[in-house]
């Protein structure tokens, strides 16, 4: 969810739209205090931007200042900060950043200092560090926080006691400490309204990433999905900058698409589409543009991803419902990819490698985060036995440069490229006998 | 029933080595096949309701990983190296049919990494019974409360067709009952420990509990209570040890040496959070009123503080810690963690500065359920005891 | 004739293989991987020359062979006699960079005369000792220089630094410092001029061939007048983003370990290679295409090189591992395979009063597993499974293998081959073969 | 007047020393280190012990308290034992009286100490168990440059243009250093990187354990090495660490030393347990 400084090779107007609503974002956040607004901070996976924004509260995302960190490659010093202050090297290394940037002072990734929150609001999807994370911040900022559990799909499945639990937690909890909070009234209609836009920019969004079935894809559903996902998995969510992020967006994909055009990277259009994969967990952050490259110039594309379905599942028909409000958000929250189950997780995978005929699975596993790691060497077996196609799996971090190991990395891509092409019977003479 | 006033406590301890030796476990088996139709229901740390199984004519029995002794080769295929080690040799019992004797499996909410293996065992023993056990993070009664009432009785009706047989009131009456008998030994045999370390070395202890991962309840009950009071009779050498509690053992189990290697570098342990299941309920669930509703409301009003439970309130967090130091009149406290343990590794900072706000010393490493090397463990509770021991008045 | 040049710089030790246009194996060479990969590559390269040679030879003297008692033992003995003659020369320049190094002001003047009195010590007797060394059915700690050379100027420096009242880390350092050096004089082309003066070396020693000296003489030259064309060089291993070769010539290590295998036996299914720093598990198809892979990362625990460290601090060589683990009669678990406490690990064990052979079965087993979990995350093992890499030398590891085979996996076929360790070479040499088919 | 001897068994070497303590007042009457090279530590302990006695011409019964530290769990011999953290730091702050932290390397550990004036462990962070980082590590780099260990140091200072070292195990980190000098990078440049490296990692652990300022004491053998030192004081200063980093020259003894002061200490509360009325 990189809203950052786009690679300066994309220059449509999607990029700068969303740059902008990038630092008006941090800056709004940065003044609040100032303005008078109170400060929520709050996670992606199931994050209820809609709701918060009836109480005109302004939104934090840790993980957001994280990544953003990450990819200025401010976080090792973060990380350090915060193993040193007891904090072990086992852990996710989202929270170490968090918590050094606080004990730094708290200067975002933009160089604004970020406010103290008014409240923390627990959204606790699918993860378990989730939870003490904000026990960690609350420590020092000594502020409310407010819990939202979201059960586990277990079995697959999201029951009527599930929803119930998060509808109910969501009326008598949290909007009524939201309500105090913020000092402003909840207003159901408002939250309809913001539902109402959300549903477009998924809309838009649905349709951009399966632009990817095409051959050659016009996007690159993981590397370029990333920036495309911003806006809607964060504070914009909702909004009307948001649906018209995804407009453009959208007709920006249907002209390359027309046109017959690969994805965008940093460095110009990718011509030769070689290679064509699914990948399954977050990018590395601090070496993005690096990790980015050992794909496009091997010609590999990916075509569907895991990881921008973190902040809520589209593709399989999941809209905001503004006639369902509370229970839409807890379906909302509920769904998000996470909180599936690994037969459904495997299943998912499954269905993208056949969808968007892929050569196959890329497992990127992500030291610090159990949620995501935590069973994806059976989710590679399982979609290799479904599929037949070969997969493969490496090892980084989200945001510790210590575990990227760039030699290493691009020592299995090469291998996998490899052998998918010697799979496909093609020899090792592109480029040599032509 | 077993008797073993006659033997001491060595006999009674040598039952429980054997039982915790047996990765077979030959005794589950055995009550398995003692009545045709009995069925077994596994779960892992760190608290489910066993009084339902019980109630279900079942035997719950505790999964807590393979310990140093299993030779994890296929299991570790299934996890990176950055995941601890209860899942791979939790996988490596499963696959090497180790745990064929359990109808079922239940996955308790304790991390990302339990949870997601509930996924993982539905996908790879296709045939058997899995729940993964949510719990609520939020106490309040008609919110988290009904959530978890309802949750209960799912589990329930799952176990009523697995069993093929209803379950009644009364059963559950019956059952809430043993394990609250079960309870009042567990916390007896502490107090005494609490009182007289020297007299009930805590790899001892652990064993002792740890039988009841495996034992049916009543047979498990009695045999604290015939521990006690063999214990009570033997004389044992008062050494000059410091009194520590330990702290994040909860799931992944240290080896038995690492234990050993605590008391023998010189340090009595008088409370710890092992097998937090046979204690997680402090106090005893009322016998009257629906079961269900009560045994709710113990895990919501009653239940023992853990990292995998949210704590409301700021000022309450580590409270329960420093109780423990306290009640025990300990003087110091390990932090054992399992490596890659997320949600003990990250509590304990917080931990940390509640204990230091009080000032009561501490320290703390890292184990895995398998280390071998023993020289660092030795070498930091021996620092740490030396410093109690020369330092203090 | 056409030569395609496989060559597999790997962390440890440096393989080339050459193929002929029949893709049948010409000669293999392997060498130590030291710190000049060029020089390692080059090494290899010229060893397998040297090997190509022999074989040449054998061919050329075959429609003679009646004139020889027994041709083979005569082949076997002109190698011994070369490689002698390399040895000499080796040790000799040893011998003066060790001289010189030992002038440097480094050391007082009085320590100067001692250790130039020791090292005149200990070559002497390394030269005295040689012949014995490359008898025939002598076995030699290593086929390296470096390791024979070096074990046996240990053992001499040892006997002589206390006799001569010398610090024995005075004299390791000597050596440490010239050897590195000396494996970096790397003469190429006189191996050529070192085969005639073995041959006749060899001549000499058995009079009864004095009479046909000639036309021995002529059959050996022809052998060497056939020109080698090394029509394609591919490069693989740890090292190969280091060879100076281009894009097009080299091969992932894991291509090549799995296509070498496929090779060798047809119906592998699964290859395991653990080579001195990395463990890889392979599973190939039918067509000896890698379907999936597993590698360890980052962390060296459990390779190759950890069976270095064992016997560096057992002071024997590595062949003598497998041997004495044979001999366990009990089973000891091992948990720490970080390879760098090996050493440690083992000291503690003795201390505890294990016996020696048994903590070395239960450090072979411990290797084995972290290999076996590897192979697992691979996708198990399928029939038929190959085991490569220089690990695959030591008999003790290989029967903790077969044992954890069978038990976890039934009856499955096991194929080791004496030179497996060439197995990346040689699937480098046939993608070299195949690069120019498909230039053709 | 106490007699006592502190014997500091390692993975690498055994230290010995022999102390006559008055009131207070510590002397030293004899010190011995031997690399302990594939042969029995305990057997060694008891022949350095004897030479020691036999040195300073000293009757065993003239001891009145033999204290082991390190791995001596086991030794015979030994009066008393006392873990190794506990007599490092009474040993560091014997030897630096303002030294309010310690980073003990050795042949397999690294570890920061950080101790109160009267040498007490207030806490320490060690390196895990990995061997990346420890003297043996640096030993066998040494030897595949050919160099000599008493050399590292000054070569290292001589280095002009460090290289970075990324790995971060000490095998693969071999071969790091393979493709080092392969690149023609010079043993002086290598070996100060790998002290940077190393220091990187001890100043890390200081840090870890809040050592914010006054003296450090590096103790173990690797004191003795000059470039770790220098190494040390550069990685404190990038860190912003403000520390002074010491070595003494006796820093290789420090366990030992700490040992033969507590076992004093222990030997006056056991005398005076004996004399009170209460031990009867
Ligand atoms: N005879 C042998 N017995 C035991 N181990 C051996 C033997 N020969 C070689 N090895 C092992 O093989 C390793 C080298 O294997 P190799 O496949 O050449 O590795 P690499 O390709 O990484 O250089 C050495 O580290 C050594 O431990
Ligand atoms: N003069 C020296 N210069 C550099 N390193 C040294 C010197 N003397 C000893 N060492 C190193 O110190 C280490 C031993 O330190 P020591 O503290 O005795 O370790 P241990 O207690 O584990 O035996 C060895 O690794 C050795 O290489
Ligand atoms: S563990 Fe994973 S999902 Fe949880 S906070 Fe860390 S990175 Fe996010
Ligand atoms: S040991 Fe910790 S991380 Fe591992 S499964 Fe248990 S609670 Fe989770
Ligand atoms: S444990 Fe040993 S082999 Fe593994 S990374 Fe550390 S030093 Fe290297």
């Amino acid at each position: 969810m990189s809203q950052m400084t786009p690679p300066d090779a994309i220059k449509e107007d999607s990029m700068e739209k969303q740059k902008q609503m990038i630092s008006a974002n941090f800056h709004e956040l940065a003044q609040a205090p100032q303005q008078g607004r109170k400060v929520v901070s709050t996670f992606v996976p199931g994050n209820i931007n809609e709701l918060l924004m009836c109480f005109d509260m302004a939104r934090n995302l840790p993980e957001i200042n994280a990544l953003q960190n990450g990819m200025r490659k401010k976080t090792g010093r973060m990380i350090m900060e915060a193993e040193r202050s007891g904090h072990s090297e086992d852990v996710c290394t989202y929270v170490k950043a968090d918590l050094g940037m606080m004990a730094q002072g708290n200067i975002g990734p933009t160089g604004e200092t970020l406010p103290k929150p008014d409240l923390l609001l627990l959204s606790y999807t699918g993860c378990f560090t989730f939870m003490k994370w904000f026990e960690l911040v609350r420590e020092q900022y000594d502020c409310e926080t407010s819990m939202l559990h979201i059960p586990y799909q277990g079995d697959g499945t999201i029951n009527e006691n599930m929803r119930d639990y998060v509808v109910k937690q969501l009326r008598e909890e949290v909007i009524p400490t939201l309500e105090r909070v913020s000092g402003v009234k909840f207003d159901i209609d408002r939250l309809r309204e913001y539902m109402r836009e959300s549903a477009k920019s998924e809309e838009d969004l649905v349709w951009v990433l399966q632009t990817a079935k095409n051959r050659p894809s016009p996007i690159d559903a993981y590397f370029g999905g990333v920036y495309y996902i911003g806006p809607i998995f964060t504070a914009f969510r909702g909004t009307e900058d948001a649906s018209e992020y995804y407009r453009t967006l959208r007709s920006e994909i249907a002209e390359r698409l027309e046109k017959g055009e690969g994805p965008i990277t940093p460095d110009g259009e990718m011509k030769d589409e070689k290679y064509r994969l699914v990948v399954e967990g977050p990018p590395n952050w601090t070496s993005f543009r690096e990790f980015w490259k050992m794909f496009y110039e091997e010609g590999a594309v990916v075509v569907a991803s895991t990881y921008t379905k973190v902040g809520g599942v589209y593709d399989f028909g999941f809209r905001h419902d503004p006639d369902h409000p509370l229970e839409s958000m807890a379906d909302y929250c509920l769904g998000c990819y996470t909180n599936l189950n690994l037969p459904s997780r495997a299943e998912m995978l499954s269905n993208y490698v056949e969808d968007y005929q892929a050569d196959g699975l890329l497992i990127n596993s992500i030291k610090s985060c159990n949620s995501f790691s935590a069973g994806q060497l059976l989710l590679l077996r399982e979609v290799e036995k479904r599929t037949g196609k070969p997969g493969a799996f490496i090892e980084t971090d989200l945001v510790d440069p210590r575990y990227f190991s760039g030699a290493n990395v691009k020592n299995r891509l090469e291998s996998y490229f490899q052998m998918i092409n010697q799979k496909r019977g093609g020899g090792f003479s592109e480029g040599v006998a032509a | 029933m077993n008797n073993f006033q006659n033997g001491g406590s060595a006999a009674i301890v040598d039952r429980c080595r054997r039982l915790f030796d047996d990765l077979e476990f030959s005794e589950v088996r055995e009550w398995k096949a003692a009545e045709k139709g009995r069925k077994v229901i596994g779960y892992m740390p760190v608290y489910v309701p066993r009084e339902i199984i019980h109630a279900a004519g079942m035997l719950p029995v505790g999964i807590l990983g393979g310990g140093d002794q299993l030779e994890v080769i296929q299991g570790d295929a299934y996890y990176q190296s950055y995941i601890c080690r209860i899942p791979r040799s939790t996988i490596e019992l499963g696959l090497t049919g180790r745990l064929d004797v359990l109808d079922g499996m239940l996955f308790p909410s304790i991390c990302d990494v339990i949870r997601n293996l509930s996924g993982m065992w539905q996908l790879m023993f296709e045939d058997k019974y899995v729940r993964y056990f949510d719990v609520p993070q939020n106490y309040a009664r008609d919110i988290g409360g009904s959530y978890y009432v309802n949750e209960l009785k799912q589990l329930l009706s799952d176990l009523e067709k697995l069993s093929g047989k209803q379950i009644s009131p009364d059963d559950l009456w019956k059952s809430i009952e043993v394990y609250n008998e079960n309870r009042r030994a567990i916390q007896d045999l502490y107090h005494y420990r609490a009182k007289r370390p020297w007299k009930t070395p805590s790899p001892d202890v652990y064993l002792v509990i740890r039988a009841g991962m495996v034992l049916p309840v009543e047979e498990h009950t009695q045999l604290i209570r015939d521990y006690i009071s063999a214990v009570e009779k033997e004389e044992q050498v008062m050494r000059d040890n410091c009194r520590v509690v330990v702290s994040g053992v909860f799931c992944e189990q240290p080896p038995l040496n690492l234990i050993r290697s605590i008391e023998m570098a010189g340090c009595y342990i008088v409370d710890d959070d092992f097998m937090l299941v046979t204690r997680w309920l402090l106090e005893d669930v009322p016998t009257s009123g629906d079961p269900l509703e009560n045994l709710a409301d113990g895990f919501l009003n009653h239940s023992n503080e853990t990292s995998a439970k949210y704590v409301p309130v700021t000022s309450d967090k580590g409270q329960y810690l420093v109780e423990a130091v306290r009640k025990n009149q300990a003087e110091g406290v390990i932090f054992a963690a399992p490596s890659f343990c997320d949600p003990a590794l990250l509590d304990r900072p917080m931990l940390q500065n509640c204990l230091a706000e009080e000032n009561i010393p501490y320290t703390a490493f890292k184990y895995a359920e398998n280390s071998g090397q023993m020289q660092p463990i030795r070498e930091q509770a021996g620092t740490f005891a030396d410093s109690i021991k020369l330092w203090s008045a | 004739m056409k030569c395609f040049v496989g060559i597999d710089l790997g962390s440890t030790t440096t393989k080339a293989l050459i193929l002929d246009e029949e893709q049948q194996i010409l000669g293999r060479g392997i060498t130590n991987s030291r710190s000049n990969y060029d020089i390692a590559a080059s090494v290899a390269k010229e060893e397998a020359l040297v090997n190509t040679r022999i074989n040449l030879v054998r061919q050329s003297l075959e429609p003679v062979s009646t004139l020889f008692e027994n041709l083979e033992e005569f082949l076997s003995g002109l190698e011994r006699t070369f490689r002698l003659e390399q040895f000499m020369e080796q040790l000799a320049d040893l011998e003066s960079v060790c001289h010189t190094n030992a002038s440097g002001n480094r050391f007082a003047s009085r320590e100067k005369t001692i250790i130039a009195d020791a090292l005149r010590k200990i070559f002497h007797q390394l030269r005295e000792e040689a012949p014995e060394l490359f008898a025939p059915g002598a076995s030699r700690k290593s086929d390296f220089f470096r390791d024979i050379a070096g074990s046996r100027y240990l053992a001499i420096g040892e006997a002589s630094a206390r006799e001569l009242g010398l610090s024995f880390d005075l004299l390791l350092n000597v050596y440490d410092r010239s050897i590195i050096e000396v494996e970096n004089h790397f003469g190429e082309g006189d191996a050529r001029m070192m085969m005639l003066q073995a041959l006749q070396r060899m001549l000499k020693v058995t009079p009864e061939l004095e009479s046909q000296k000639n036309i021995i003489l002529e059959k050996v030259e022809q052998a060497y007048n056939i020109e080698l064309e090394e029509s394609y060089v591919v490069g693989t291993g740890y090292g190969r983003a280091r060879l100076p070769f281009s894009k097009d010539h080299i091969r992932s290590e894991i291509l090549c370990h799995g296509l070498g295998a496929h090779i060798m036996y047809p119906e592998t299914r699964t290859v395991l290679d653990i080579g001195g720093q990395d463990t890889k598990a392979i599973q190939v198809d039918p067509s000896g295409i890698v379907s999936s892979f597993q590698m360890n990362d980052r962390c060296a625990a459990g390779c190759g090189r950890y069976l270095g460290y064992i016997a560096d601090e057992m002071n024997v060589g590595l062949h003598e591992l497998g041997p004495m683990a044979m001999k366990a009669t009990r089973k000891v678990r091992i948990n720490s395979t970080c390879t760098v406490f090996a050493g440690a690990e083992l000291r503690d064990r003795l201390a505890l009063g294990e016996e020696r052979e048994d903590i070395l079965a239960g450090l072979h087993r411990a290797i084995i597993l972290r290999a076996m979990s590897l192979l697992s995350r691979s996708g198990g093992i399928s029939d038929q499974f190959t085991f490569t890499g220089g690990v695959a030398n030591n008999e003790a590891a290989v029967m903790a293998l077969k044992g954890l085979i069978q038990e976890n996996y039934g009856e499955v076929t096991v194929n080791i081959d004496p030179g497996s360790i060439y197995t990346g070479a040689l699937g480098a040499a046939t993608f070299a073969h195949r690069a120019m088919e498909e230039h053709a | 007047m106490t007699i006592t001897a502190g014997i500091d068994i390692g993975t690498n070497s055994i230290k010995s020393v022999l102390f006559r303590i008055e009131e207070g007042a510590i002397e030293w009457l004899a010190k011995h280190t031997s690399r302990i090279r594939k042969r029995d530590p305990n057997q060694l302990a008891e022949e350095d012990y004897r030479w020691l006695l036999k040195k300073t011409d000293i009757d065993p019964e003239e001891v009145e308290y033999v204290a082991t530290t390190g791995e001596g769990e086991n030794v015979d011999f030994r009066t008393g034992h006392f873990y190794s953290m506990t007599t490092h730091a009474r040993g560091a702050s014997f030897l630096e009286p303002s030294a309010r932290s310690l980073v003990d390397i050795g042949a397999l550990h690294g570890r920061a100490i950080s101790i109160d004036e009267h040498g007490k462990v207030l806490s320490y962070k060690m390196t895990s168990q990995c061997a990346s980082g420890t003297g043996q590590f640096l030993e066998n780099i040494a030897r595949y440059l050919g160099v000599a260990q008493d050399e590292v140091g000054s070569l290292s200072l001589q280095a002009d243009d460090p290289e970075t070292v990324s790995s971060i195990c000490a095998v693969l980190a071999e071969t790091d250093v393979i493709n080092m000098v392969s690149r023609g990078i010079s043993s002086q440049n290598i070996l100060k990187g790998i002290h940077l490296s190393m220091a990187g990692r001890l100043i890390k652990l200081l840090k870890a354990i809040k050592v914010r300022e006054n003296t450090v004491l590096v103790t173990g053998g690797l004191a003795q090495d000059e470039g770790l030192c220098r190494a040390l004081l550069e990685q404190a200063s990038d860190q912003k660490l403000e520390v002074q980093i010491r070595s003494h020259i006796d820093s290789i003894y420090a366990g030992a030393a700490g040992a033969a002061i507590w076992g004093e200490f222990r030997h006056r509360k056991l005398k005076q347990a004996e004399a009170s009325p209460l031990a009867a």
